[in-house]
């Protein structure tokens, strides 16, 4: 055994390549399953969802089609009720949150100078129980058993007796799946975040981006659990005859509304808070200009974190519950308009005295504002027991979600997209393609969903198949379905923006926008192990305030190491080994998969399904021979 | 010497038990004021533990015999469940061979008409014929000496769901006749036919407008609530008294001094009672009736609107007895809501109403209004389970009548001992099926017992002494002047116990479980014979009897849940067993 | 018929609700006017040099920041509180007014008027009639999965929820006739589940109410009398009931005075011979998923049910 | 290498089965179903089966596969034969000892949905395709936790 050998006896361009050599995983198919890159599970995380992305938005293409004429018989009501669940389900489940909080996979480690994050083989797990919870889903729709009773799943027609099939077990233990992989993925980004900031990157100095990754972070582990207890007890309740929602033997339809909606509101806010992160850091560069009000940002979000745990009930306005706590839940629900109406304010206020550049990511930025200060102010509509009272399942409210979520964090995320594709491929977006996108995204999403307001308030129910032509919603409905058409096309735009920009040699700098913040320090895409040497910072902005960033030295070279700090001032503590690839995690989520599978059809895949779990995990865990060595 | 005692004991006490005096056994009751008492001496509480089987004869059938067996002359006459064979047995020769044998060919198809069981409770006699009813609806006379039949009515239509299970009852020269059927949505009624050829006297209906339910001036009910006019109609939703149920199934009893007919009336249709608001006239009721014109004279409702499938058909026992102090005309009515009530048989008022069982679903009878007071916590509810209601959809006590001593003043109850837990289920009305609308769940009830004979002391309002059975009791109960008291179980006991103590003397363990009526009688050797059939069968007995799956706790409209050990307790196969003095 | 539309309102209940809409979308509009033109005028607005605003600027655009803060709690406040009176002027269900238990079923709705007196219980399906100028009390109730009750000109939507009981007070203003559909998803057919409520004059409504608690007489000649041998034997009475016939199954909606009804099927037609006849022919063309069967009838039979129903008027 | 096929196929029905457990047909029956056979073999038809059983009145009789007044139709005895087209022809013609005739009170469609749901009862349908339990007072275990009964009794 040699001596250790560590950065300061290199050169650092020979630190680089032993590093990387360290770091690197091989390149054969065995690598490709056992990665514990976060940077390429991240990338896969991300595509993963944006394929979840087109297999919704078609579905949503269909439903679209089905109402743009009154008694439409493209789909039956069988079909229409599917694709709408689907639609939710994937966009819920399946994009939304996994896109906003993989975002965070690739780009936290990046954003405070770490190599990677705390569990690389967890985070690894987590991407194969997601993908086979969301094919699972898919593929049960295309064999005729996709989930029939929306992404809400109510009781009981989603129960025992009128959820025929295995449609509502599908839907149930996909919950269970994405749940799974949404707490490893929390549990990841929290000690990530507190334990692996580089040093100097105290708790003023993260990124909000991180920070909105932080938050939600915590809230995905105080809001899922009520989700995957209501989904358990939806699966018992099916599949072991338990009577938590049976009326008829003492158990509460409510009950279900209550839990899933306790998880389905901060839900929301899994998607828009990391989206809120994506517009901090893309109107940093753009305006050039250092964010103003950055604590009131980091408070919003936590106040926001905090206060959505407390509107549940808004969901439940026409459910008969006592009117004194229902006004309570008006007050709540509004108040968290408060911290959405701060954050406006000082992102418009830094964007005052921007220089502005006029680049696609800015433009989304602007889309959003637009968009989504009007999904707001309907949501204050709507938090209004009265006026809930009338809009309620109506296509009022279809409007208002779709333009807080689409408007607040789908365009953050085509900005995003804009924005980081070059560091994630080290490519740039063609500028002229990105401008055309945008505004066909905005005519089409306004087209597509601004008419749901009024055809909402002439009282068009959501989850119709079909109506009467004698109603007059044909005309408006038919924009809404051109609209969508167009909104849909924005999004081809961008595939063939990014296949013709894939097919390019790779070439963009390290840090094409000029921004400031750590994820521009390596080059694009960055090298295995993200930081030759692990940066120290002294401000927000470090890349703008100090070019020559200063470094961390006395890191082995010859093994996996990040280095660990304190929790409020980011004093480095110590060095931290990091885990080489294994296929474990892949071997892991295959079997629980498997046994999750198996549990929808019988309650012993669970017992049979110990074994071969137990198995794994006893071969995941394994002593291995080298030492956790102190540094 | 101990002869002429007895008969001027029981020519005191009775003023009418005519026929039964001289040791026969001429109607299902024992006597028109169905008492069940008989006033043979020879068994008494000293010797009954040397009782012997005399003879037995095999049914060959393999449901409930819940027939009374008559003994007129030297002849037994029984029913057998269906095919409702009638059986006379010549009791002059050893071994008491078959007379002959009657069978009235019944459809079958009825089999599929009758809620519990395809029972019959028994023939009745009268001046040389004996009258029986059939499972699909019909009533025959057949000739007493030759079996030969005299005439047929066919009075109930098995494709609506009507079928004929109760004893038909002969007062002076007429047949009572009701029909069974209200688990079926049928309309109940009484109808009352010519001894002499079967032609139709009259027939009242027990729901819809006044002249149907033959209610005219005549009409004096004691309660205000009872008064009006139409009331068959106008406490029914509209056109839901057509399927409203009334039936009359249980027992008829005949006040000769009065010519009074007394009779109760069954549950409502459906049992679900969200969807029959009012107070569902005249179900769950008893009438009185002149016997010549049918008019009704006064009605009570034991429970108005019930909402427990808990009919009015038990037995009436008509005593002439002290009440407080002063002679009264009475009517003693164990019921099946669980109270024993007395009522002034000359208009229908109630004097007494306790609770012989552990009751939850009300909280008593008001005196004043006559009103039962229902307890709104066990109220039936559509689309919600109640749990633990006592007593059952059967009743704290079914149709197994009870007896009464005039030697003791007890009223000797068999009965049962359930909870439920019930919910109520929309009921769709379809003709010839089943009209319920409730999902039953039926348990063993407060005590750790499922069953018991209770003596009911009439002028002390009390209970006087229990006999806990493990089992419901289901048979009816006999009681004689020898003070013993028997009656039947489940699984296959038959018991005498000491009318005044309760005491167990004697038993004997019969081949199937026991639902009949025991009698006594004086068999043409002068000695007194006990006679019981065995044969288990009834709603609970269908538990056994038509091999229901207990693994389902609703099955037989949750007796599978109160008696899923009745399989493995006994078996099914109907025998008489007829009792001497060994 | 009047339009389904929470903004057609034609009850005071309503009115309210309209007016409390209008003053929000007023006072939203507007403050989103003023973000996209605050936007539009950062957008235009020259840039300042350097990266950071001085202390000054930063402090007075804090000031602006935070007023701009207090100006929307202040506004949050009042739509509260208009909220809150709004409900607050909203009848308590009264169990003294007039009683309608609705039922929701899969799908169609069981109607029925509450009485004291037995004989004055009306149960009809898919229609209510209420007589205007006083509250009447909706007694909700579901027994196979959620369902919700909405009719926009007369109040908000309340819903149907198994082993709950829920109210909803309606009061019409004016005669006039009011669509409305179930508003949760209640599985296949949730797009073909309307309500119609006809609001009447109380003398009209009461004549209306008397005659539909009188048996349906039954025809004694003719298609119809044909018809009604059809209805009570074969499929229909399985499912269906008629007052007066000997028809009374319960699973299906009442049909008795059918022929007087406005729509077929839950609203999903309007009630004309043609359409009934459509419907008959194959109930699944038209309400695929319904519970209603495809009864396999002639022609000529199918004219002669046809003929009976729409007798009972 | 035929392992591997044997599994690809394996997997292959098991997700047709999935197409078929979940098929709607709503009017008439499937032209590939002449025999009734597939009904059982589809969750909806089953379920709907399970409504009609109540709508029907078929509680009050068979309870809830116990029995009472008629036989049981969750044990093993099948006086008229268990399989669907034998539950089939006793629901549609009726029984002569009391089991009324259907034929002109459900449509055929749905005598066969009830047969198949009849089928359900003792389990004789797969796992995936028997009904849950109900959201009312239950009697027991549902339909598709319920073991399957011993082989068919041709008989009593």
């Amino acid at each position: 055994m040699s001596a250790p050998l560590l950065d300061t006896d290199l050169a650092p361009a020979e630190v680089s390549a032993r590093l990387e050599a360290v770091w690197s995983e091989p390149k054969t198919l065995w690598g490709w399953f056992a990665t514990v890159d976060h940077k390429k599970i991240g990338r896969r995380y991300v595509v993963t969802a944006l394929i979840f992305l087109l297999l919704g938005g078609l579905a949503a293409l269909v439903m679209r089609a089905q109402l743009g004429t009154p008694d439409n018989h493209l789909v039956g009501p069988d079909v229409y009720n599917q694709l709408f669940t689907m639609h939710g389900s994937t966009m819920m489940f399946l994009f939304a949150v996994p896109v906003m909080e993989t975002l965070g996979v690739y780009l936290v480690p990046l954003m405070i100078g770490t190599r990677t994050v705390a569990f690389p083989r967890l985070n690894a797990f987590s991407y194969w129980v997601y993908l086979f919870g969301g094919a699972m889903l898919w593929i049960a729709f295309f064999v005729n058993s996709g989930p029939d009773a929306g992404w809400f799943s109510y009781v009981p027609l989603a129960g025992p007796q009128y959820g025929i099939g295995k449609r509502s077990d599908i839907w149930a233990q996909m919950i269970t799946y994405t749940e799974l992989s949404g707490l490893a993925v929390a549990v990841n980004t929290i000690v990530t975040v507190f334990k692996m900031r580089c040093p100097g990157m105290s708790i003023d100095r993260i990124p909000l981006f991180v920070w909105a990754q932080l938050v939600t972070a915590f809230m995905i582990v105080f809001a899922m659990p009520a989700v995957m207890v209501s989904s358990t007890m939806l699966i018992c309740d099916r599949l072991v005859g338990t009577h938590f929602f049976n009326w008829a033997e003492g158990g509460d339809v409510l009950l279900w509304q209550h839990l899933f909606w306790f998880f389905g509101h901060p839900e929301v806010y899994f998607i828009f808070l990391p989206a809120t992160g994506i517009v901090s850091a893309i109107i940093v560069p753009f305006a050039r200009r250092k964010m103003f009000g950055y604590s009131v940002l980091v408070l919003a979000l936590f106040a926001t974190g905090f206060l959505a745990f407390g509107l549940w009930v808004h969901h439940m306005f026409v459910t008969g519950l006592p009117r004194l706590g229902e006004s309570f839940f008006t007050a709540s629900s509004m108040a968290v308009a408060v911290p959405s109406g701060m954050q406006i304010f000082c992102w418009i206020a830094t964007l005052w005295d921007g220089r502005l550049r006029f680049a696609t990511p800015l433009l989304f930025v602007f889309g959003f504002i637009f968009n989504f200060v009007a999904g707001g102010l309907t949501g204050v509509m709507v938090a209004s027991v009265p006026i809930d009272t009338q809009v309620h399942d109506t296509y009022f409210v279809v409007a208002h979600f779709h333009y807080v979520l689409v408007g607040g964090a789908v365009f953050p995320l085509l900005g995003g997209i804009y924005y980081w594709f070059p560091k994630f491929y080290g490519r740039m977006l063609d500028e002229r393609m990105g401008k055309w996108n945008f505004w066909l995204a905005m005519v089409g999403f306004n087209l597509a969903f601004f008419p749901m307001h009024i055809l909402g308030l002439m009282g068009m129910p959501r989850r119709i198949y079909t109506y009467p032509a004698e109603m007059g919603w044909g005309g408006m409905n038919l924009a809404s379905t051109i609209g969508a058409f167009l909104f849909a096309a924005s999004f081809a735009l961008l595939a063939v923006n990014i296949v013709r920009a894939l097919r390019r040699a790779p070439g963009a700098p390290a840090n094409p926008w000029d921004a400031g913040s750590l994820e521009w320090a390596p080059a694009s895409p960055p090298p295995p192990h993200n930081f030759t040497f692990t940066p120290v910072v002294a401000s927000r902005e470090p890349l703008w305030d100090t070019p020559e960033l200063p470094v961390t030295t006395g890191l082995h070279a010859d093994r996996r190491e990040t280095v660990i700090t304190s929790l409020v001032e980011a004093e480095p503590q110590m060095c931290e080994s990091s885990p080489p690839p294994s296929i474990w995690p892949f071997v892991a989520a295959l079997v629980i998969s498997v046994t999750l599978l198996g549990s929808i059809f019988t309650p012993w895949a669970l017992v049979w399904g110990l074994v071969p779990v137990g198995i794994t995990l006893i071969g995941w865990f394994w002593p291995k021979g080298a030492k956790e060595e102190e540094s | 010497m101990r002869r002429v005692a007895t008969i001027f004991l029981v020519s005191l006490l009775l003023t009418n038990a005519g026929s039964a005096a001289d040791g026969e056994w001429p109607v299902a009751s024992g006597s028109p004021q169905a008492l069940r008492f008989s006033d043979l001496t020879e068994i008494n509480t000293k010797n009954v533990a040397r009782l012997k089987p005399s003879f037995t004869f095999n049914t060959g059938l393999h449901h409930g015999e819940e027939s009374a067996t008559l003994v007129v002359g030297s002849t037994m006459y029984f029913v057998t469940p269906f095919p409702n064979y009638l059986y006379a047995l010549d009791l002059t020769k050893p071994g008491a061979p078959v007379k002959w044998k009657f069978d009235p060919h019944a459809d079958p198809a009825s089999q599929g008409e009758a809620c519990c069981d395809t029972v019959n409770r028994g023939p009745a006699y009268a001046d040389g014929k004996v009258v029986m009813n059939t499972l699909d609806g019909q009533t025959i006379a057949v000739d007493a000496a030759t079996g030969k039949e005299l005439w047929r009515a066919h009075l109930a239509n098995i494709r609506i769901g009507e079928t004929l299970t109760m004893a038909p009852m002969i007062a002076e020269d007429k047949v009572l006749v009701g029909n069974s059927g209200g688990e079926f949505g049928v309309r109940g009624w009484i109808a009352a036919l010519n001894l002499k050829d079967g032609s139709m006297a009259w027939k009242a209906f027990h729901t819809g407008p006044d002249k149907d339910v033959l209610i005219g001036s005549d009409f004096h009910p004691f309660y205000p609530q009872d008064r009006g006019k139409n009331l068959g109609i106008k406490t029914w939703p509209a056109d839901r008294w057509k399927q409203g149920g009334g039936n009359v199934w249980g027992w008829v009893s005949y006040d000769p001094q009065a010519r009074l007919v007394i009779y109760g009336t069954g549950n409502p249709g459906p049992w679900n009672p969200d969807q029959r608001p009012g107070e569902n006239k005249w179900t769950s009721g008893v009438f009185a009736r002149d016997v010549d014109s049918g008019q009704a004279r006064w009605f009570y409702q034991w429970s108005p609107h019930d909402l427990y499938d808990h009919d009015g058909i038990n037995e009436n026992i008509l005593v002439d007895r002290d009440w407080k102090g002063s002679p009264r005309k009475l009517l003693l009515h164990p019921g099946r809501n669980g109270y024993l009530y007395v009522l002034d048989r000359t208009n229908g008022q109630v004097l007494s109403a306790k609770p012989f069982v552990y009751i939850n679903s009300s909280f008593g009878v008001d005196l004043k209004s006559g009103k039962l007071i229902p307890n709104p916590a066990k109220h039936t509810q559509t689309g919600k389970t109640v749990y633990d209601i006592c007593p059952t959809a059967a009743g704290a006590k079914d149709w197994e009548p009870s007896a009464y001593s005039p030697r003791t003043g007890f009223v000797y109850i068999p009965h049962a001992n359930l909870c439920m837990d019930e919910e109520g289920v929309q009921a769709s009305y379809i003709a010839g099926t089943p009209y319920v609308g409730a999902i039953v769940r039926q348990k063993p009830g407060h005590g750790g017992y499922r069953g018991a004979m209770t003596a009911w002391d009439v002028a002390g309002e009390k209970i006087k002494w229990d006999h806990h059975e493990n089992m419901p009791v289901w048979s009816g109960a006999l009681v004689t002047a020898g003070d013993v008291v028997f009656y039947g179980t489940l699984d296959g006991w038959f018991r005498a116990l000491d009318a005044r103590s309760g005491k167990l003397l004697w038993q004997y363990r019969t081949d199937s479980g026991i639902v009949g009526q025991p009698v006594a009688y004086k068999g043409p050797d002068g000695h007194e014979y006990i006679a019981i059939l065995s044969g288990v069968g009834g709603w609970i007995g269908a538990v056994l009897t038509n091999r229901v799956d207990v693994r389902d706790s609703t099955g037989a409209n949750g007796m599978a849940s109160a008696v899923p050990d009745l399989p493995r307790r006994g078996k099914t196969g109907g025998r008489l067993y007829v009792f001497r003095l060994g | 018929m009047n339009w389904q539309s929470a903004l057609d309102p034609h009850s005071a209940n309503a009115r309210h609700l309209a007016d409390l809409f209008w003053f929000f979308t007023a006072l939203c509009a507007a403050i989103w006017l003023l973000v996209v033109a605050a936007l539009l005028r950062a957008i235009r607005h020259p840039g300042l040099a350097g990266e950071q605003d001085p202390p000054e600027r930063q402090l007075r655009k804090s000031r602006i920041v935070g007023a701009l803060t207090a100006l929307t709690v202040l506004i949050l406040v009042v739509f509260t509180a208009a909220s809150f009176y709004t409900t607050r002027s909203f009848a308590w269900p009264d169990m003294n007014t007039l009683r309608i238990k609705v039922t929701g079923q899969q799908w169609w709705w069981q109607v029925e008027y509450r009485n004291h007196d037995a004989s004055q219980v009306l149960t009809t399906a898919n229609e209510i009639h209420i007589p205007v100028g006083r509250p009447v009390t909706l007694e909700l109730h579901a027994t196979d999965v959620i369902h919700s009750f909405w009719v926009p000109d007369l109040m908000g939507k309340q819903d149907l929820i198994p082993g709950r009981t829920n109210y909803l007070t309606l009061q019409a203003d004016h005669a006039g006739v009011y669509r409305g559909q179930c508003a949760e998803f209640c599985g296949l057919e949730h797009a073909r589940m309307a309500i119609w409520v006809f609001a009447q004059e109380p003398s009209a409504f009461e004549a209306w109410r008397r005659h539909a608690l009188m048996p349906n007489t039954m025809p004694d000649g003719g298609a119809a009398a044909k018809g009604a041998y059809i209805f009570v034997h074969r499929q229909c009475a399985s499912c269906h009931a008629i007052n007066g016939s000997d028809a009374a199954g319960q699973t299906g909606p009442d049909l008795t005075h059918f022929g007087a009804r406005a729509t077929i099927a839950a609203g999903t037609l309007h009630n004309t011979a043609a359409n009934l006849d459509r419907w008959l022919a194959d109930p699944q063309a038209v309400k695929p998923g319904a519970n209603m069967p495809k009864v396999d009838l002639s022609a000529p039979d199918r004219a002669a049910l046809v003929a009976f129903l729409e007798g009972l008027k | 290498m035929s392992s591997a096929w044997a599994r690809f196929a394996l997997l292959a029905a098991l997700l047709l089965a999935g197409c078929e457990r979940e098929k709607r047909v709503y009017s008439g029956q499937p032209a590939t179903n002449p025999a009734g056979e597939l009904y059982q073999e589809n969750a909806y038809d089953v379920a709907q089966g399970k409504r009609l059983y109540t709508w029907m009145n078929c509680t009050g009789c068979h309870a809830h596969g116990g029995g009472g007044i008629g036989p049981a139709l969750m044990d093993n005895r099948w006086i008229y034969g268990g399989k669907i087209q034998q539950i089939y022809r006793s629901i549609r013609d009726g029984r002569k000892n009391g089991m009324p005739a259907w034929k002109n009170r459900l449509t055929d469609q749905q005598i066969w949905q009830l047969a198949a749901y009849v089928r359900s009862m003792g389990r004789y349908v797969r796992k995936d395709v028997a009904p849950s339990r109900d959201d009312a007072l239950n009697s027991g275990k549902a339909e598709s936790r319920r073991e399957r009964s011993a082989p068919l009794e041709p008989g009593r």
